[in-house]
């Protein structure tokens, strides 16, 4: 029974539990609910992995009907591997959240946001999970709708513009998304994405066919804040309360990322979009500007959370550019700081919001001297920072050694040299961060002695994480084994029969 | 020695690697009592001494000794090789510790430091690194703890936390870590995707097949990406962490960061590209000369400086490029030489720095200016100085001689006389900027009256400082009478010979 | 001509589609703003719809005497698409509720002077 | 009849047309929602014409929708000038 | 007694109203399957529960007229709109010097208090002249033509009401 | 003559965006609006699409309007002078609508039955959807059950729309004292009037959700109708009375149950061994149990969007109120 | 008789349109708001049920007829209403007087 439906339980646990957790009104049933379902998702995806790694496409027809005619699920390497980290940063930032929340949000809201909490996971894993291409538009406006609630729940009059921001831009993209869409089912008269990719007829409509390509591009790369289209994000991520920055920046644009690898590889090919398109050249402009101009940016802010802000739209750059390497490796090494990126951010936020929960600012200058008073946040700040700038033995490190790997083998040693060149520009930004933090001491005007280290239920999912950084760090087989899979898969699917019952009709 | 004969060889790298490692966190547990921690980081020291001599045993008698950890990457992992070069390094090392740490107790109980758990804590970590560093089996483990090192030698440099000393800390993490990411990771991951290994091979793993032009970048994007080489312009962090206490100086620029460094261009020339290679590439002239004028150049600097650190520091910077040169000479000859130096200058070099801190803590003078008739306070701290100086200019009867021996035959067997005119000139900078010291301690007095010596007057350091800076003192002579199993060991890094090719 | 005649239904939903978005990016009032949205959406919407229909054929409700239905599929999509569309109306005039009480003002320019923008 | 339900359509379209003119260009708000309303009402008209004019009359729902909602929207823009003074 | 009567006639006012409920849902649906009948009753008894929610929270009470005195008032209604359009049909195609509008107030103490709206919405479909304001007693009137107001003034149709409906208690 | 009445709205259309963007009265743009969505769900008709027309109209023209006119009552009626160049925004559009053009060109003729669109996936619904489903509105069977997941999320992204409103909006409290000043006390025959029609629409509302099988309409339709029909209410006699009425806790657990009631149906159909909306295995009778299966989330949908309208408005009227009385 | 229905229907909605094209002009040409407000109301009414009368003659007798004639009557209720609030409201926002006093200086009571 549920190896039957292990496809679909991802979406649905959350999408159910997001009412029932409005239902039970109480912050505290709802905080609680909310963490069982996620942790119950997190466990399904990790099955899931795990099938879809031993047997390589799951499809799970909703309501019976086979594709193209009914929705498809369609779980494979990538997408598993994906959502195992999406639902394990959805169960970490909840548990994290109760006290951080509890700080932020006024007291009646709670329950609001536990519910919006859930309905953006859903939707995050409808979109990794679905098959056909409109049902993912659906499945991304739930999580968008959810995101704008969670920016706009800070006290922080400046959430609302970020979240206003977020939602004019979020919606364009949706919208570009649409319209890409409906060029292409113009030109096919289907939906399901492999279907699609079946009938796509370069030939017959290709001028279609490529403005929908640009479309769906150009929305996509708005969700994703890929590098002029993120304008959004530093706002969004600075204002939103803490927990909510740590879940969006380590889950919601890695999704949108999935999503354009998705479409690249399954429904367009790769000959196709880089091939005749060149699409390849334009993303990896776009990434390498999008490394330098925002890490630079990030090292001129003096809000820390939007410098890890500007430092996100940074990382998006080094995924994008994993993927115009056009090769497996780039791929994988997309997919695995995917992964990465998601245990570095979720912990570097998480150990932001705890010192807004003690300090009450997130202003370098509030980080003064915290070394001392907050020594593990601290240390786990450090150690997912380190991460972040790529220091052997921690996650970064690997994603960079692949991404590198992957630009040599195309003999891009230039794309290779300014891989590493952007991380220095990691080591200035987050090496601010830890001067003040270690060697500068609180001004005296603040009283020190009030701030302690922050409760266990927000130190455990920080550690959680920093541990995973470094675990993934050293021992890399499951990264690496589920990235190349997917990245192999995503090479080679072109031939892939359409649903369990594709010869049925 | 037969301590550890019980154990399995591969083993004693990882009890070598573990050792300060659980040092560390035991310094941390034994923080609140300052006499067990000091104890714990002594007997840790000796024991580990007793380790690496017991490898040095295996090793001198033929034996192999690998381990292989975590596959980091398919086909790529944490793999640790005992070979000649890195016991040599570990010896050197882990002998220093002790003495250091025996010196850093005084140092530290003498001025009085703030934050003692976190030094010697830190310390240990080092040690630990470099260590990995010695045994290190591939590029990537080598890589990987390199930067390690940098990392937890960072809260060192910067051990004093006022503004200079973050300043400091700033360049040298920014300089350290921006040239190993930017440069030496690069060249790492070419090498990989080039050859499709990183392990090092007796004879190098490049050959003939691969693009010389390649290969001549790579061997720039090495030589610059070791940052901790100090080779001009990328030398600037060295001067900028004397901020640190003495026995971090000492530490730092005598054995473990400056030799990591050197140690791992060697390691890069000999196994990685093999002299043999290295001989053609068009680049290994230019770094050979970028090198000598590193050596000249500082020198030059050095003799301008007035902070008795700061001199010591441009000292070590034309130093370390002794070494680069010996290693680029690309002669078996100059190689051993160069390996030779690393022993050799460290004791010097470390003597100088224990001195440097026993004035500091004894009379406060940082500056030389101010040393004029500090010989007849501190006597014994100056005689130090004065053996360790003569062995790093490179006269007998002090161990420096037979390195620059054999670095000044390896260069004129590879026909560079600018090399051979170089190591001269520097020769003649170094006593120029060396010998005054000892010369105005001793002979000099402010009043220009030569007043009788006595007992009385004399302020040295405290006890553990004297002792430490007499040992090292004492092994530069030792070392010139009895350099044999140094040069035995040298002999053995394949290629590499103190009786030239043939 | 005959092409003219076959596509310039599309060409007109295409400027429609350019007057909203021209609306949502220059507007600077933002309900103004949200109208340009709305407007640009519903214009997509008019494009599914175009594509649905087919020349003679009538509503798909399954009614005496037709053969020739138009094609339901967009209809469900778009049906979808307008409840998304006003979902994010919804929520976006909220925000703007919340911004004018914080601010007391809805023009752009305006709040970007009081906060130091981003 | 088609041909009469043509014609009548197109004349709708014309008021239709007429009172968008309005809309557009109005001397007072008040003319505005003058031209809203009647363009509201004929809008009803012409789905029950068109209806016919297609051949599928079942749709009048559709019109009913439309006259409630053009009801409601009158009564929201009453509501909404208790509240705001028009000024023109 | 008095509030069992206001009882009785809020049952027989809700009995009324469910009769044309229903009577609307069987034309709209035009099915006379079970389901949709079950449906309906369904629905019938969820709008009437509904509507006597707000009965009792706005407490303002609505009237209907019997069939008889709306189709003995519609005919007459329908002559008046038509003449109406004919006159401001001609105004609009003539030349608009003719119009000459003009403004009153009229007493309507005569009409019953619920009929006030469908008295003011004739008003409104009646020849030249335009409800502006229904205030208790007086109803001010907007008019093409002073003639109108004057016909208004003498009670035309005010007395068709009251005629039709009854006069006010 | 469709595609006369095609060009005559389209450029209908053309025009009101145009005049839009020009217009510097909030108020005005609104209604213009408005009537752009009357428009298009006129052109909607005259496409064909019966069921999409009706929801437009209901929801664009609707419960759009109301609540822009909601929030230009709190937030002002003028637009200022923009400070910032309208070039490069001018360049962007162009470029973007230039794409799209481009696009076009390789598009099938507009309406020809031979397009790939309708060649592939549609001509199952058509026809085969009436046997399978065993309704005559294909837009219904292929909404509630071939696309049921769809709509599901579409069901879901309303309720998110109603955590966002009342998170950021907060609802009126409920047995408030009545507010004097609320409701269009003055307009007499307006509240005659609305009070006669109020009750029709609603029972009309109902009609629609149990006829959407046969005809245009359903559950979504359905529940906007009906909460125009109390926004009607709460337009007229004030939003106290309205919350008397139904209060915004009710709508609240309204809204959250019917989307369980839908899921619920999937559920179910899991429990009987099928997929998730499988209807198939709801009943012995295929056809039947699509039915029922239908019939349960259209009502699901229905109630959902019901309350979610309805409460919106509240958040909305709520704020003016306060506004209005401070 | 289908003929005779035929032409009747005809009739009923070309006059209804005509009315309707009457109204739109109207809107346009007469002086004043509230005189326009009198177009505009008084032929939507006919319009409406001219052109309603005019399609329930073409159509067969069942549930469309039903509809037509509730949105006959809703249209017939709403319409004066709406005109009625529109002109009430305008009075009220102070449009009123300004080309009413102009003329009527036969006005007994100047509105407030």
């Amino acid at each position: 029974m549920l190896e039957q439906h292990l496809a679909a339980l991802p979406i649905l646990l959350p999408l159910i539990a997001a009412p029932i957790a409005l239902i039970l009104g109480r912050s505290s049933f709802s905080w609680a609910f909310a963490t069982l379902i996620s942790a119950c998702a997190c466990l399904f995806a990790w099955q899931l992995l795990d099938l879809a790694l031993a047997n390589g496409v799951i499809s799970y027809e909703v309501g019976g009907w086979p594709p193209p005619w009914g929705i498809e699920l369609r779980v494979d390497a990538a997408n598993a591997f994906v959502l195992l980290a999406v639902s394990a940063l959805s169960t970490l930032v909840l548990l994290y959240s109760k006290d951080s929340i509890e700080k932020e949000i006024e007291a009646s809201k709670h329950t609001l946001y536990y519910t919006a909490h859930l309905l953006c996971f859903a939707g995050l894993s409808g979109i990794l999970l679905t098959g056909d291409a409109f049902n993912l538009f659906v499945f991304l406006e739930i999580s968008s709708l959810a995101t704008y609630t969670m920016v706009s729940l800070a006290s922080d009059r400046r959430s609302l513009i970020a979240a206003f921001r977020y939602l004019v831009m979020g919606t364009i993209g949706a919208t570009f998304i649409l319209i890409g869409v409906g060029l292409l089912y113009m030109s096919t008269g289907t939906l399901n994405m492999l279907d699609l990719a079946n009938r796509i007829d370069i030939a017959e409509s290709g001028r279609t066919i490529n403005t929908g390509l640009a479309f769906i591009m150009v929305g996509v790369s708005i969700k994703l804040a890929l590098f002029p289209l993120h304008m959004w994000l530093p706002s969004a991520y600075t204002y939103a309360p803490s927990a909510v920055t740590a879940f969006l920046a380590s889950t919601a644009t890695k999704v949108a990322v999935y999503v354009m690898i998705r479409f690249i590889f399954t429904v367009f090919g790769v000959d196709h979009v880089f091939g005749s398109m060149g699409m390849d050249l334009i993303l990896m402009a776009l990434a390498i500007v999008a490394i330098f101009k925002c890490s630079y940016k990030a090292t001129v802010q003096s809000d820390v959370k939007t410098v890890l802000a500007y430092s996100s739209v940074a990382q998006i750059g080094y995924m994008i550019l994993g993927i115009s390497l056009v090769s497996a490796t780039g791929l994988m090494a997309g997919l695995i700081h995917i992964f990465n990126h998601a245990l570095m951010k979720g912990a570097l936020f998480m150990a932001v919001g705890a010192v807004f929960y003690r300090v009450g600012s997130v202003d370098i200058t509030a980080f003064r001297g915290l070394g001392k008073q907050m020594p593990l946040t601290m240390a786990a700040f450090t150690i997912a920072g380190l991460s972040i700038i790529g220091v052997p033995l921690t996650v970064g490190f690997v994603s960079k050694w692949y991404l590198v790997t992957a630009a040599l083998e195309q003999n891009q040693w230039i794309v290779a040299a300014l891989v590493l060149g952007g991380s220095l520009l990691a080591v200035i930004y987050i090496g601010r961060i830890l001067e003040a933090a270690y060697f500068q001491e609180r001004p005296d005007s603040q009283n020190t002695t009030e701030i302690k280290e922050v409760p266990w239920l927000m130190l455990a999912p920080m550690w959680a994480l920093v541990l995973a950084n470094i675990y993934f760090g050293v021992d890399t087989s499951l990264t690496t084994e589920a990235a190349s899979s997917a990245a192999e898969w995503l090479f080679q699917n072109n031939e892939m029969p359409l649903g369990n019952q594709a010869e049925a009709k | 020695m037969n301590l550890w004969q019980g154990i399995e060889p591969s083993q004693l790298i990882s009890l070598s690697i573990l050792l300060p490692f659980v040092g560390a966190l035991l310094v941390i547990a034994t923080g609140k009592s300052p006499n067990l921690r000091e104890a714990v980081t002594l007997i840790t020291a000796i024991v580990l001494f007793t380790v690496v001599l017991a490898i040095y045993d295996y090793i001198s008698q033929g034996g192999e000794i690998g381990l292989e950890l975590i596959e980091l990457f398919p086909g790529l992992s944490i793999s640790f090789e005992v070979e000649p070069l890195g016991v040599l390094f570990a010896l050197v090392a882990s002998f220093l510790w002790i003495v250091t740490s025996v010196y850093a107790i005084g140092y530290m109980r003498g001025h009085n430091e703030l934050n003692q758990t976190r030094f010697f804590c830190c310390f240990a970590l080092a040690i630990s690194s470099v260590m990995a560093i010695c045994f290190s089996g591939n590029l990537l483990t080598l890589f990987i703890f390199y930067e390690v090192l940098t990392l937890s030698t960072y809260p060192l440099v910067t051990h004093a936390g006022n503004d200079a000393a973050k300043k400091g800390g700033r360049i040298y993490l920014g300089i350290l870590l921006s040239t190993s990411i930017a440069f030496l990771l690069f060249a790492v991951m070419a090498t990989y995707s080039l050859t499709g290994t990183l392990d090092f091979r007796a004879g190098g793993i490049f050959d003939d097949s691969h693009n010389k032009i390649v290969l001549s970048v790579l061997l720039v994007l090495f030589c610059y990406g070791i940052g901790k080489a100090a080779i001009m312009p990328f030398h600037r962090w060295l001067p900028a962490a004397m901020v640190a206490p003495t026995p971090v100086s000492a530490l730092l620029h005598a054995v473990a960061v400056v030799k990591a460094g050197v140690f791992s261009i060697l390691k890069v020339m000999i196994y990685i590209f093999g002299l043999d290679e290295l001989k053609d590439l068009a680049t290994t002239d230019i770094m050979l000369y970028i090198g000598v004028a590193t050596i000249l150049l500082s020198s030059c600097i050095a003799m301008t400086k007035d902070n008795l650190k700061a001199r010591l520091a441009y000292s070590t910077v034309s130093q370390l490029s002794y070494i680069v040169v010996g290693a680029l000479l690309a002669s078996s000859i100059a190689s051993a030489g160069a390996a030779l130096h690393i022993a050799t200058h460290a004791v010097g070099k470390i003597t100088l720095f224990f001195c440097a801190g026993a004035i500091m803590v004894a009379s406060h003078k940082k500056n030389i200016s101010e040393m004029v008739g500090l010989g007849r306070q501190m006597p014994i701290t100056m005689a130090a100085f004065a053996i360790g100086a003569i062995s790093i200019i490179g006269l007998p009867p002090m161990a420096g001689t037979w390195s620059k021996w054999y670095l000044t035959i390896g260069a004129l067997e590879a026909d560079k006389l600018i090399v051979v005119a170089a190591l001269m000139i520097s020769s003649l900078l170094n006593i120029a900027y060396l010998l005054p010291i000892p010369v105005k301690a001793f002979f000099n007095t402010t009043t220009g009256e030569a007043e009788p010596w006595s007992w009385s007057e004399t302020r040295e350091a405290p006890l553990p400082m004297l002792i430490a800076l007499s040992v090292t003192s004492l092994c530069c002579l030792v070392l010139f009478f009895y350099p044999q199993p140094l040069i035995d060991l040298v002999n053995m890094i394949p290629g590499v010979s103190t009786q030239g090719e043939g | 001509m005959n092409f003219i005649l076959d596509h310039y239904n599309y060409w007109i939903v295409v400027f429609l589609m350019m007057t909203g978005f021209y609306i949502v990016i220059t507007a600077n009032n933002l309900v103004k703003k949200i109208v340009g949205l709305n407007v640009f959406q519903t214009s997509v919407f008019i494009l599914y719809i175009s594509e649905a229909k087919v020349s003679g054929g009538t509503a798909p409700i399954v009614t005496e005497g037709a053969t020739l239905y138009s094609n339901p599929l967009p209809h469900v999509l778009i049906l979808t698409a307008i409840v998304v569309g006003v979902a994010v109306t919804a929520v976006g005039l909220a925000l703007i509720v919340r911004i004018k009480r914080a601010y007391g003002t809805v023009e752009e320019n305006e709040f970007k002077k009081m906060d130091d923008a981003i | 009849m088609t041909a009469l339900y043509a014609v009548v359509c197109i004349a709708i379209l014309l008021v239709m047309a007429i009172a968008l003119a309005r809309a557009f260009y109005a001397p007072t708000v008040y003319d505005r929602i003058l031209g809203v309303n009647m363009f509201g009402t004929k809008t009803v008209l012409f789905i029950a014409v068109v209806g016919y004019l297609m051949g599928r009359p079942d749709f009048l729902d559709i019109a009913i929708v439309y006259a409630l909602i053009n009801f409601i929207g009158m009564v929201a823009v009453l509501r909404f000038f208790e509240y705001t003074a028009p000024v023109d | 007694m008095a509030t069992s009567k206001i009882k009785v006639r809020r049952y027989t006012h809700s009995a009324k109203w469910i009769i044309s409920l229903s009577i609307f849902w069987l034309l709209l649906s035009g099915y006379l399957k079970p389901l949709l009948l079950g449906f309906g009753v369904a629905s019938v008894v969820l709008v009437m529960f509904v509507f006597n929610r707000m009965q009792r929270v706005d407490n303002e009470p609505q009237e209907f007229g019997t069939w008889l005195q709306i189709i003995r008032y519609t005919p007459w209604l329908l002559g008046q709109i038509l003449s109406s359009s004919l006159r401001v049909t001609k105004l609009v195609w003539g030349s608009a010097s003719e119009v000459s509008p003009s403004l009153a107030k009229i007493n309507v103490e005569t009409v019953p208090e619920a009929r006030r709206t469908l008295y003011a919405n004739s008003i409104t479909l009646t020849p030249g002249t335009l409800t502006l304001d229904v205030d208790g007693d007086e109803v001010t009137v907007h008019a093409l033509e002073q003639t109108s107001i004057d016909e208004l003034k003498k009670g035309y149709i005010a007395s068709k009401i009251t005629g039709i409906w009854g006069e006010n208690k | 003559m469709s595609d006369f009445i095609d060009l005559v709205l389209l450029a209908m259309l053309a025009l009101t965006g145009l005049r839009i963007i020009f217009l510097k009265d909030l108020f005005a743009v609104v209604m213009l609006f408005g009537i752009y969505s009357f428009l298009t769900a006129l052109i909607f008709i005259n496409l064909d699409a019966v069921d999409v027309a009706f929801t437009e109209a209901a929801v664009g023209a609707g419960i759009s309007s109301v609540l822009m006119l909601g929030t230009l009552a709190l937030t002002g009626r003028e637009e200022k002078e923009s400070s910032h160049s309208s070039i490069l925004p001018l360049i962007v559009v162009f470029i973007t609508g230039a794409a799209l053009i481009y696009g076009t060109l390789d598009m099938e003729p507009f309406g020809n039955p031979d397009n790939p669109i309708h060649k592939h996936v549609a001509p199952r619904y058509i026809e085969d959807s009436p046997k399978e489903i065993g309704l005559p509105n294909m837009v219904t069977s292929v909404l509630a059950s071939y696309r049921g997941f769809d709509t599901l999320g579409e069901v879901v992204v309303v309720f998110a729309a109603l955590i966002a409103v009342l998170s950021l909006l907060g609802v009126p409290k409920e047995g408030q004292e009545k507010a004097p000043a609320s409701g269009l006390k003055s307009h007499q025959v307006l509240r005659v009037v609305a009070k006669l029609i109020i009750s029709p629409i609603i029972l009309f509302a109902l009609y629609v959700q149990f006829h959407g099988d046969f005809g245009p309409g359903g559950g979504f339709q359905a529940g906007v109708i009906a909460a125009a029909a109390l926004i009607l209410y709460a337009l007229v006699f004030g939003l106290p009375n309205a919350v008397a009425v139904i209060g915004p806790r009710f709508l609240k657990f309204m809204a959250a149950a019917g989307v369980l009631l839908y899921a619920s149906v999937g559920f179910f159909s899991m429990y009987k061994g099928g997929n998730f909306l499988d209807y198939n295995k709801l009943a012995a009778d295929p056809v039947a149990g699509q039915h029922y299966g239908i019939l349960i989330i259209e009502l699901g949908v229905g109630i959902t969007v019901f309350a979610v309208m309805l409460n919106i408005y509240y958040a909305f009227g709520n704020q003016v109120e306060r506004s209005n009385i401070q | 008789m289908l003929l005779l229905l035929d032409i009747i229907s005809g009739i009923l909605l070309v006059t209804g349109v005509f009315f309707g094209l009457s109204g739109a002009v109207g809107v346009f040409k007469l002086p004043n708001f509230f005189t326009r407000v009198h177009a505009a109301s008084v032929t939507d009414s006919i319009a409406v049920i001219l052109i309603v009368s005019g399609l329930v003659l073409q159509t067969p007798l069942g549930i469309n007829i039903a509809k037509l004639l509730f949105i006959l009557v809703f249209l017939l209720i709403t319409s004066p209403t709406a005109s009625h609030a529109l002109a009430k409201s305008a009075r009220h926002g102070g449009l009123l007087t300004m080309s009413e006093l102009e003329k009527g200086d036969q006005e007994e009571k100047a509105p407030k």
